[in-house]
């Protein structure tokens, strides 16, 4: 089975051409069901690929299948060529699988949409590249995916192009993704001419030879990557912006896969990691402050997915808090419960707006599990996971990362006091969507005419965000909401994804419980890819970092309840002006873009017309000046020509008598 | 000896003073006629010198077809046209052309006498071997004897020349059957060079250059693209 | 006959003799200039017979190149197709052609843009000169990547100017006639000491090798008789023609006036083609025929193409025209070029030609859309054009896919060579690498940004009625996005194909300079080979 | 006698024929200016022929005259033609052509 | 006749050892004389009978015959068994050298006679003067590039220029014309008395006035006191450097340039200059190169600024005339590194520019002649050329090969002229000079483009289309097409020409 391994990211290739060489002759609801089918395949033929693997010996699960040589240029070989081990396995299942449903969703989703054939050819393409991305057995073919999801990621939050505001969200995905791809591309050649080769083989192999200067070099290079493309401190600005794109694709690429790939390459080097020094320490870092800030932003959104974005953001600092303290295990557990119910959320928020005529914002909803109960339920358990209430998923792995920090070296302790306060607010704010979307009044049959409270920060974003969805979406009532529109459940296309989803983000946590090394499946799994095996704290300290992990989730709700249901604290006095604006950090980058930066631009622009162009066109303005100077001497007077000559028949002479011996 | 060395020396001077008057008449005299007859005075000295130095033959042609034929035909040429005029020579457009010219002129004979006088030898030629101006021909046969061996290609292309030229004086001296092409413009720019030289003397430099920048200024432009009004243009 | 002996003497450089009997090497040239005079005799009583007769002769030289490409011996390192005839002897200037790994390409890149640029534009007036001067312009592109002798290749190099000048004065846009001049007088002051270094070159190169005068680039190359203080000077001049031609920052400003003005198939020619021609000089007349004084300069034309990169972005990125804009964008593309050749390393000296070949199929590609834009809208200015993304979704596509291969996309053609210049920047000089690797972060900002405005958004009502792609275009577009996307994801057939050449080029400039250029992987390199199967 | 002393003549009568073609504006005072430098010339070429006791100095002379005399009719032959169109025109007047 | 002067001398003076006349190789310049005498007879005898163009076609026969003459000629001197002589007791020197500037001068005269066909016509000049005039001026030209002689050589340059301000002036009907002889005529006569008061310097200082015993003289003895010789140099230097219009001594160039008949512009800018280039190269490449390091710089100053100024003032002229008379002394500035290189490379690299520059000038001339008609004092203005190639575009086209082989085409005759000369340059190792030359190339291309550009890129808007098309009468074709195919032959095949131009300068009466 293992030579199948191309297959995997080949079908949803396959898919892709069919439907852009089809020239648009696929319609709806066909070409809904092609991609389906064509991610489904691949999830297929990555389970056989997983038994298989499981079917061999542990030291044996690691299997390459080069197609053909990509760039061989001297001694740079690199072919275009698959590894196929524990870790790659891991996420193909998951990227699959949750790839697939979400597919699925879509067809419902995106039902009416004009452009709907596209929608599915975008969504191919990005599943083929992020299988790119994580099948490949060198940096080269994962940069290639990692660019490709990043080119799919820009088509599909732009993808809805005539509202100016969403190509731009698009273009800035983009952007601040290339800023990482610097860090990508400056730290693979770091790796070539240290390590000589790409292929991560080489590298784990080649990693303890590497001075620890150059490694951590290479890993803060690679997490600058990653901190682009998984959205962190600095560069996450983006991801709450890319919610301007269809629900579907905010949990399957802004959600569940793509925003991972920063983890996911983390962990693949983690040999490097591992002599990284310092490096760890920023990465850990990096992730437990953005996990903080970004729960803060989270607290005062009012738009549905913007909570869920920056709680993406949010729980992908825990990842790299995890990754940080060498907790690789911990990070991709909790990346794969993660993507199970985040992705669950998104689809959840997905439906209620579907249901609501796509408007986003909370404050316009209330008591709708009523309506929707479906997507109610399913959406309360992926709160519930998220919040970290056991026994489910999430609170299993976001448990584990915490236990992980605790004995890191570097101000471990402060790093899970961060986390766990993280959790605390995770549970609030989650809390709060819950409540505010399900529970207490239908808010909407209060509206006046004017429609949306512009109040509030980002709320004004989207406010716009729902205008455009509302806009460009002819499926549902055009009209926006009105105090008689009626909620309405989603069709079984949608909900069936919901439900299975479901499911797994209440049992996903059985993929690794602590109990015992029988239990830790996916830490025994992914054993042969770990370079360097995490000391997690013993026993007793275990169990009293998880009870105490657990009192924060609900007191974390408990808050929230008491500030949302029973209304005892204000919620103007926790929904900070500074949380809605998001600390005020993109604010500050656009007026710098549009500020100094736009002027340096311009003053460049200026200096390449005026300066050097200027100088270019001044010689031509010398020499017309010089002849129109020397013109004078030709004064048309032949006594003047004559005086020329004989001056310069004097000069003659003088030079003659200067040369002249004596 | 001594009495010969002084004839010379009383010749050379009084045919140099003759010379250099001659000269200075050509050029400071202001009727044209006045200037012919001066260049008559000029070449009767060189002629004078020629003899002093054994060129009797030459001096003879000097004096016949110089002063004989060509003064004769400039003064010929004045009375044709008119032209004894005076011509006003305290005028001049640039103040500095006179000093600058005599600046010149004065430099350019320093210099070729610094580089010929210096050195003690008078020539550094090697003297002839073949054409000595002794011997036993005279100086009419020595000049024959040369003409038609060592310079006979000389003496045949002269022919050509003096076909030239009588060609050349044809051509040039034909009545025009009608009026130039170019007569207006022709008169305009002599008109506009009448006015400059209007110009009273007392003009410092920097005003004859404003004067001149003027002028140039409107000069410098391109030509007006019309054809048939020469006397707007430029 | 004496610089053929030498030549034939001198060095593995010259392969054998092709077996082919037939060579195409001097067709591919005269090809089009014969075509260049036919249609220029030919009455063009009907519309369109200049553009079928120059078609056919575009295309069988075309044709020819594509022969070229089967026949070529990809593994030989060496000059194939020689022809080595005596034209000038007295002077030792010869008509010497040949081809390797480094030249194939731009030949038959020549020979495929010239028929698609053809077929793709008409011009609006006059079209038999027009079509006369692309023929002329074909051949004299043909012939300095074909020329190995120092004159030829500097008429070669001249001759261009002259076809592309009227081709952009005739049938250019409103500023032409400055553009024209500009474009003219620039590049040919350029190479105006150019040729001073050239004829410098072979007198120096007679006066310290003895024999006779010869202009043969590869009996002085070889010879490396010249001395190190003479070759510095012979450099800069050489390189001050290249730089003007590629353009280097900051020689660049005729470009963004030439490309803006020039009618789009004159601008097709001038990125895809005429910028090479710089960055091929380098190559061939700079590593090459100096390579200690390469190595030695290589610092500042580091410097001049890094600034390039990054200035050209910036500048691209302010632009209002979108024509401009790609023009400028080409200031950064052959930025990572000049990174790539005078990185000294085998990743880059192959990127660099991989990039030239690239660069000479995607920015070609934007030009032409940028025409078709001009055709529908006549107006290339960015806040005219809104939303064409709506009105014409397939065109959008197109668009959308030639950029991002211009952007560097993996996957498509602009990245590899991209990559690879960077790569083998990193290696032989590291730190402009790493600032020119921020490179790829302007390009996105400018494309994407030129993108939104022109293609998202609501049309505007003079865009509504914006035509989608039509079949004829599409024909046009159709081969280019085909390599665009082959040549992406699978260059083997060009690397290995450029890969002897410059290794062996390298290997010159490593005998004769201190440039370190051995491409021997780090040891762990090999315990990598072992473990990857 | 040393024969520097006609050399040194000929020089000064060179240098007034020059300058005077430099001030004077009659063009047929002019071309007598050149007439002078012409004089001054064969007078060291006569001068030389004596001291070099070298026939080829007075021939040169001889050829001398002729190409004056036959400059002098082509140059009044110039002269005359435009004069004739305007009398008591200078050589200052002369400037159609200039820039 | 000749033959029986000296038959005569013989017969009085037994002791007169007249020189034996070689008839056969001295009939280049024969032919040129006899012929314009000839002509001069025969119009005057069947005056009013003559069919129009049959003067024409005289001239160009006889221009041929002369060239075809000179076959037999140059295998005799190319002959290792015979090689160069002198003629005429010394006077005359039968070389390569010479031969080559007689081909530059024949073709100059023979094309300047069809350019002269249709001009005379149309400006109601219709006398055979104007061939006598060509034939009996090139007849000096020819004699001056052979002198071997300084006073020969004077009087050939003579009889070149007195023709020269007659052509010059001969139109009747223009005051200009005759503004441009009188110039010509009073700053000539000025250069000329420099001229041969050098040659009186040069002949004190050796004693001769013969190049060959000059020559044999400098190699002889040594020169302590070389003052005088030098001054005479420097002299000579003024009067060449007026003929061949190189700064300062350039002045006269635009304005004669302008207000002669197109022409004759034609034949001064090639028959004239290629005669006094030939003079020049003679006098101080051929007679006096152990003087070459005193005498280089000068010319180095003299080329360096005729590249500069002929350059920079061209480029803001908006008269066509007068544009392509700057460039002539930009090109003279070319020539002249040819010269200055003093060696057989830079003279056979100025002659293969002569030969180059004369199909160029003429062409660029002829078209100029064809173009500006009637009376205003614009016509020769750029505006003229405003949309000549919608009109009329083969001579649109043929202008414009004229014009960018000025600036040095690759495959025109200018590149490699000028290809050659900065290889001669180069060869002395005189980078600043061969950078000042390619810099005042580009800036002369500005002026070439800018007359290119009129013809091709403006006239769209204007009437130009309207104007009347320019009437080219079958001699002015012949001429451009001859002119056009010598220019693209020059540059294509160069090599036979280039060995021409190589194998004339092998070796020279009076070299050593």
């Amino acid at each position: 089975m293992q030579d199948l391994l191309w297959l995997i990211p080949a079908l949803p290739l396959a898919g892709f051409l069919i439907l852009v060489l089809s020239g648009g002759r696929i319609r709806e609801p066909l070409a809904g069901w092609l991609a389906t089918a064509m991610v489904g395949a691949s999830f297929a033929v990555t389970v056989a690929v997983f038994a298989d693997l499981v079917s061999h010996g542990e030291e044996e699960r690691t299997f390459t299948q080069t197609l053909f040589e990509w760039l061989p240029s001297g001694s740079f070989q690199v072919g275009f060529g698959f590894l196929a081990d524990p870790l790659s396995i891991t996420m193909c299942l998951f990227v699959t699988g949750v790839g697939a449903l979400i597919h699925l969703y879509a067809i419902g989703y995106m039902h009416g949409d004009p452009k709907f054939t596209k929608f599915f050819l975008y969504l191919n393409l990005f599943v083929f590249s992020m299988l790119m991305l994580v099948l490949g057995d060198n940096l080269l073919i994962t940069f290639l995916g990692w660019e490709g999801v990043g080119a799919c990621s820009y088509f599909l939050i732009a993808f809805w192009h005539t509202d100016i505001s969403n190509a731009t969200a698009g273009k800035k995905a983009f952007v601040t993704n290339r800023v990482g791809d610097w860090g990508f591309m400056v730290g693979t050649f770091l790796v070539w001419t240290t390590i000589g080769s790409v292929n991560y083989l080489d590298i784990s192999a080649g990693a303890s030879g590497v001075a620890a200067v150059t490694a951590t070099a290479i890993v803060v290079l690679f997490f600058v990557a990653a901190t682009g493309k998984s959205a962190q401190i600095p560069l996450f600005v983006w991801l709450p912006d890319a919610m301007a794109g269809p629900t579907p694709v905010s949990a399957l690429i802004h959600a569940a896969t793509m925003v991972t790939s920063g983890v996911y390459l983390l962990v693949r080097l983690n040999p490097l990691l591992f002599e990284a020094g310092w490096a760890n320490d920023v990465i850990a870092w990096v992730g437990a402050i953005t996990a903080l800030v970004a729960a803060l932003i989270a607290i005062s959104q009012n738009d549905i997915k913007k909570v869920l974005a920056f709680s993406t953001v949010s729980q992908l600092g825990y990842l790299f808090l995890a990754v940080g303290t060498g907790n690789y295990v911990a990070a991709i557990f909790h990346m794969v419960t993660h993507a199970f119910f985040k992705a669950l959320l998104f689809l959840g928020a997905g439906s209620v707006i579907h249901g609501m005529a796509h408007d986003q914002d909370m404050r316009h909803y209330g008591n709708l599990r009523k309506y929707m109960p479906i997507t109610a339920g399913t959406f309360i358990v992926g709160w519930l996971a998220i919040a970290g209430v056991p026994p489910f998923s999430g609170f299993w792995s976001k448990d584990e990362i915490l236990a992980g920090a605790w004995d890191y070296s570097s101000g471990g302790k402060v790093l899970w006091a961060i986390g766990l306060l993280t959790a605390l607010i995770t549970a609030f704010y989650m809390t709060r969507q819950v409540v505010m979307t399900f529970f207490g009044e239908e808010k909407w049959r209060s509206l006046t005419g004017e429609g949306h409270d512009p109040a509030g920060g980002s709320a004004v974003n989207a406010a716009e965000n729902a205008d455009a969805d509302l806009e460009h979406s002819p499926a549902h009532d055009q009209h926006g909401l009105t105090p008689d529109f009626e909620p309405h459940e989603s069709p079984p296309l949608m909900t069936l994804p919901l439900v299975a989803l479901a499911g797994l983000a209440i049992v996903g946590g059985l993929i690794n419980l602590p109990f015992s090394d029988q239990f830790e499946r996916l830490g025994g799994w992914l054993e042969p890819v770990i370079a360097h095996e995490h000391e997690m704290p013993g026993g007793s300290t275990l169990v009293v970092l998880a009870i105490v992990a657990i009192l924060a989730a609900l007191t974390g709700i408990g808050l929230a309840l008491v500030v949302y249901v029973r209304k005892r604290i204000p919620a103007k006095d926790i929904e900070q002006e500074a949380f809605a604006r998001g600390f005020y950090i993109d604010e500050s980058y656009s007026r710098f873009v549009g500020g100094p930066g736009r002027r340096l631009f311009d003053a460049v622009a200026w200096f390449d017309a005026n300066v050097i162009d200027g100088a270019v066109n001044g010689v031509g303005t010398v020499t017309q000046v010089a002849g129109t100077q020397l013109r004078r001497l030709q004064s048309g007077r032949v006594r003047g020509y004559a005086m020329g000559m004989a001056i310069g028949a004097v000069l003659l002479v003088g030079y003659a008598v200067a040369r002249m011996g004596f | 000896m001594l009495a010969t060395t002084f004839v010379e020396y009383a010749v050379w001077a009084v045919a140099a003073a003759i010379c250099l008057l001659g000269a200075l008449g050509v050029v400071l005299f202001r009727n044209p006629v006045h200037n012919a007859l001066s260049l008559v005075a000029t070449l009767f000295g060189v002629a004078v010198l020629f003899v002093a130095q054994e060129a009797y033959f030459l001096a003879a042609i000097q004096v016949i077809v110089y002063a004989g034929a060509i003064v004769v035909l400039f003064l010929f040429v004045i009375m044709l046209l008119g032209v004894d005029a005076i011509e006003s020579l305290g005028i001049e457009r640039h103040v500095w052309r006179r000093p600058v010219a005599i600046v010149a002129g004065a430099g350019l004979v320093a210099l070729v006498l610094v580089a010929v006088l210096v050195g003690t030898a008078e020539v550094t030629g090697q003297p002839s071997s073949t054409g000595s101006l002794g011997g036993e021909y005279n100086d009419i046969e020595r000049i024959g004897r040369a003409l038609f061996t060592d310079y006979v290609w000389a003496f045949e292309i002269t022919a050509v020349l003096l076909t030239i030229a009588v060609v050349g004086a044809v051509v040039l001296s034909r009545k025009p059957t009608e009026a130039a092409l170019d007569e207006a413009e022709f008169d305009r720019v002599v008109e506009e060079s009448r006015l400059d030289e209007d110009v009273p003397e007392e003009l410092d430099d920097d005003e004859l250059d404003e004067l001149e920048a003027d002028d140039e200024a409107v000069g410098s432009e391109d030509l007006p693209t019309y054809v048939d009004e020469p006397g707007v243009t430029s | 006959m004496s610089a053929a002996i030498v030549a034939s003497q001198s060095s593995a450089l010259i392969a054998s003799e092709s077996g082919a009997a037939f060579n195409p090497l001097p067709w591919l040239v005269l090809v089009p200039v014969i075509g260049s005079v036919v249609v220029a005799m030919v009455p063009a009583n009907r519309p369109g017979t200049s553009k079928q007769l120059a078609l056919v002769f575009a295309a069988i030289s075309g044709c020819l190149s594509i022969f070229l490409l089967t026949e070529f011996h990809a593994h030989e390192a060496g000059f194939q197709f020689v022809v080595d005839r005596e034209w000038i002897a007295q002077l030792g200037i010869s008509w010497h052609l040949g081809v390797d790994g480094i030249s194939l390409f731009m030949v038959v890149l020549t020979g495929l843009l010239f028929p698609l640029a053809i077929l793709a534009v008409d011009p609006h007036h006059d079209e038999k000169p027009y079509y006369a001067w692309m023929l002329l312009l074909m051949a004299g592109s043909m012939g300095v990547f074909l020329a190995l002798d120092l004159v030829l290749f500097f008429l070669f190099f001249e001759i261009v100017l002259i076809p592309m000048y009227f081709l952009i004065g005739s049938w250019g846009y409103d500023g032409r006639v400055y553009a024209a001049n500009k474009f003219f007088l620039y590049t040919m002051f350029g190479s105006a000491l150019m040729l001073v270094g050239i004829v410098a070159t072979a007198y120096l190169h007679q006066q310290a090798a003895g024999g006779e005068l010869t202009f043969d680039l590869v009996t002085i190359a070889e010879s490396q008789s010249i001395g190190q203080g003479a070759a510095r000077w012979l450099f800069a001049s050489f390189a001050l023609a290249f730089a003007v031609k590629v353009p280097l920052f900051p020689l660049h400003t005729w470009l963004p006036d030439a490309h803006t003005e020039a009618p789009t198939a004159g601008s097709v020619i001038l990125a895809g083609i005429m910028l090479k021609l710089g960055t091929y000089g380098f190559i061939r007349f700079g590593l090459y025929l100096f390579p200690e004084a390469s190595e030695w300069a290589a610092p500042v034309l580091l410097t001049v193409g890094v600034i390039g990169i990054t200035y050209g972005a910036v500048c691209a990125a302010m632009q209002k025209d979108l024509k401009r804009l790609v023009a400028f964008s080409s200031v950064a593309h052959l930025g990572f070029i000049i990174l790539g050749i005078f990185s000294f390393t085998n990743q880059g000296l192959e990127g660099g030609v991989l990039q030239m070949v690239n660069h000479g199929i995607t920015t070609p590609a934007l030009f032409l859309l940028v025409g078709m834009i001009y055709e529908r809208r006549h107006t290339r200015q960015i806040s005219e054009l809104s939303g064409l993304q709506k009105v014409a979704p397939v065109f959008a596509g197109v668009f959308t896919v030639v950029m991002l291969a211009s952007v560097g996309l993996p996957g498509l053609n602009g990245f590899p060579g991209e990559f690879l210049t960077l790569l083998g920047g990193f290696k032989g000089a590291r730190w402009w690498a790493v600032v020119a690797a921020t490179g790829v972060i302007l390009a996105a900002i400018y494309l994407l940004w030129a993108y939104q405005r022109v293609f998202h958004g609501e049309p505007s009502e003079e865009n509504r009625s914006f035509r989608e792609i039509s079949l004829a275009e599409g024909l046009v577009m159709a081969p280019l996005i085909a390599l665009i996307v082959f040549l992406g994801v699978f260059p083997k057939p060009m690397l290995e194909r450029i890969e002897p050449s410059v290794e062996i080029l390298l290997e010159h400039v490593g005998n004769h300079s201190d440039a370190d250029v051995t491409d021997v992987a780090p040891p762990s390199g090999v315990a990598a080979e072992e473990g990857s199967h | 006698m040393n024969q520097q002393a006609y050399v040194i003549l000929a020089a000064l009568l060179f240098g007034i024929g020059a300058v005077g073609l430099l001030v004077r504006r009659n063009p047929l005072v002019m071309f007598m200016c050149v007439e002078l430098m012409l004089n001054a010339v064969n007078l060291t070429f006569v001068s030389f022929a004596k001291s070099l006791d070298d026939v080829g100095g007075q021939v040169v002379v001889f050829f001398v005259l002729v190409v004056a005399a036959a400059e002098v009719v082509v140059g009044l032959g110039i002269i005359v033609s435009i004069m004739r169109r305007r009398s008591g025109v200078t050589a200052d007047d002369l400037r159609m052509l200039k820039g | 006749m000749l033959a029986t002067v000296a038959q005569q001398a013989q017969d009085t003076q037994d002791t007169l050892a007249i020189p034996s006349v070689d008839a056969v190789a001295l009939l280049p310049q024969l032919i040129l004389m006899v012929g314009g005498l000839l002509l001069l007879t025969i119009v005057s005898l069947v005056k009013g009978r003559m069919p129009k163009s049959a003067t024409t076609l005289y001239t160009v026969a006889i221009a041929s015959a002369s060239l075809i003459s000179t076959i037999p000629l140059w295998h005799r001197v190319q002959n290792p068994a015979e090689g160069p002589t002198s003629l005429m007791a010394g006077a005359v020197g039968l070389d390569g050298f010479s031969l080559f500037v007689t081909w530059v001068i024949c073709i100059g005269v023979a094309l300047a006679a069809l350019l002269g066909d249709g001009y005379l016509r149309r400006e109601g000049l219709d006398g055979p003067e104007f061939y006598v005039l060509l034939l009996l001026s090139a007849a000096g030209g020819v004699t001056m590039a052979s002198a071997n002689d300084l006073i020969v050589m004077f009087i050939g340059l003579e009889a070149l220029s007195l023709a020269a301000y007659v052509l010059a002036a001969m139109h009747a009907r223009r005051i200009a014309s005759q503004e441009a002889g009188m110039k010509y005529f009073v700053l000539g006569a000025f250069a000329s008395a420099f001229l041969l008061y050098g040659i009186a310097l040069t002949y004190g200082a050796t004693g001769s006035t013969n190049l060959a015993k000059i020559q044999q003289f400098l190699s002889d003895s040594v020169l302590t006191q070389d003052g005088m010789l030098l001054a005479g140099l420097a002299l000579m230097l003024v009067g060449f450097g007026f003929k061949v219009a190189a700064v300062p001594f350039h002045s006269w160039t635009p304005d004669v340039y302008e207000g002669s008949p197109s022409p004759t512009t034609a034949f001064m800018a090639s028959v004239v200059k290629a005669a006094a280039f030939a003079g020049l190269i003679r006098v101080f490449v051929v007679t006096f190169p152990s003087y070459a390091v005193q005498w280089r710089p000068a010319v180095y100053a003299l080329a360096a600024a005729s590249l500069v100024v002929g350059a920079v003032l061209a480029v803001v002229q908006s008269n066509v005339k007068r544009m392509l008379a700057y460039s002539s002394i930009n090109h003279a500035g070319f020539i002249l590194l040819g010269v200055q290189a003093a060696t057989a490379t830079g003279t056979s690299a100025a002659l293969f520019y002569l030969l180059a520059y004369t199909f160029m000038v003429v062409g660029s001339f002829g078209v100029v002649s064809l173009v500006g008609r009637g009376g205003g004092p614009d016509r020769h203005h750029l505006s003229s050329y405003r949309g000549l190639a919608k009109r009329q575009p083969v001579l649109a086209l043929a202008f414009t090969l004229f014009l960018l082989a000025s600036a040095g085409a690759p495959f025109t005759a200018g590149f490699l002229a000028k290809f050659g000369v900065i290889g001669a340059v180069v060869e002395r190792e005189n980078w600043s000079l061969a950078a000042i030359a390619m810099l005042s190339a580009v800036i002369s291309t500005y002026l070439y483009l800018r007359i290119v550009g009129t013809m091709y890129f403006s006239g769209d808007e204007d009437d130009a289309l309207e104007r009347p098309k320019v009437r080219v009468n079958p001699a002015a074709r012949v001429a451009l097409t001859v002119a056009v195919a010598g220019t693209l032959a020059l540059g294509i095949i160069p090599g036979p020409f280039a060995d021409l131009a190589q194998d004339a300068v092998a070796q020279l009466v009076a070299a050593p």
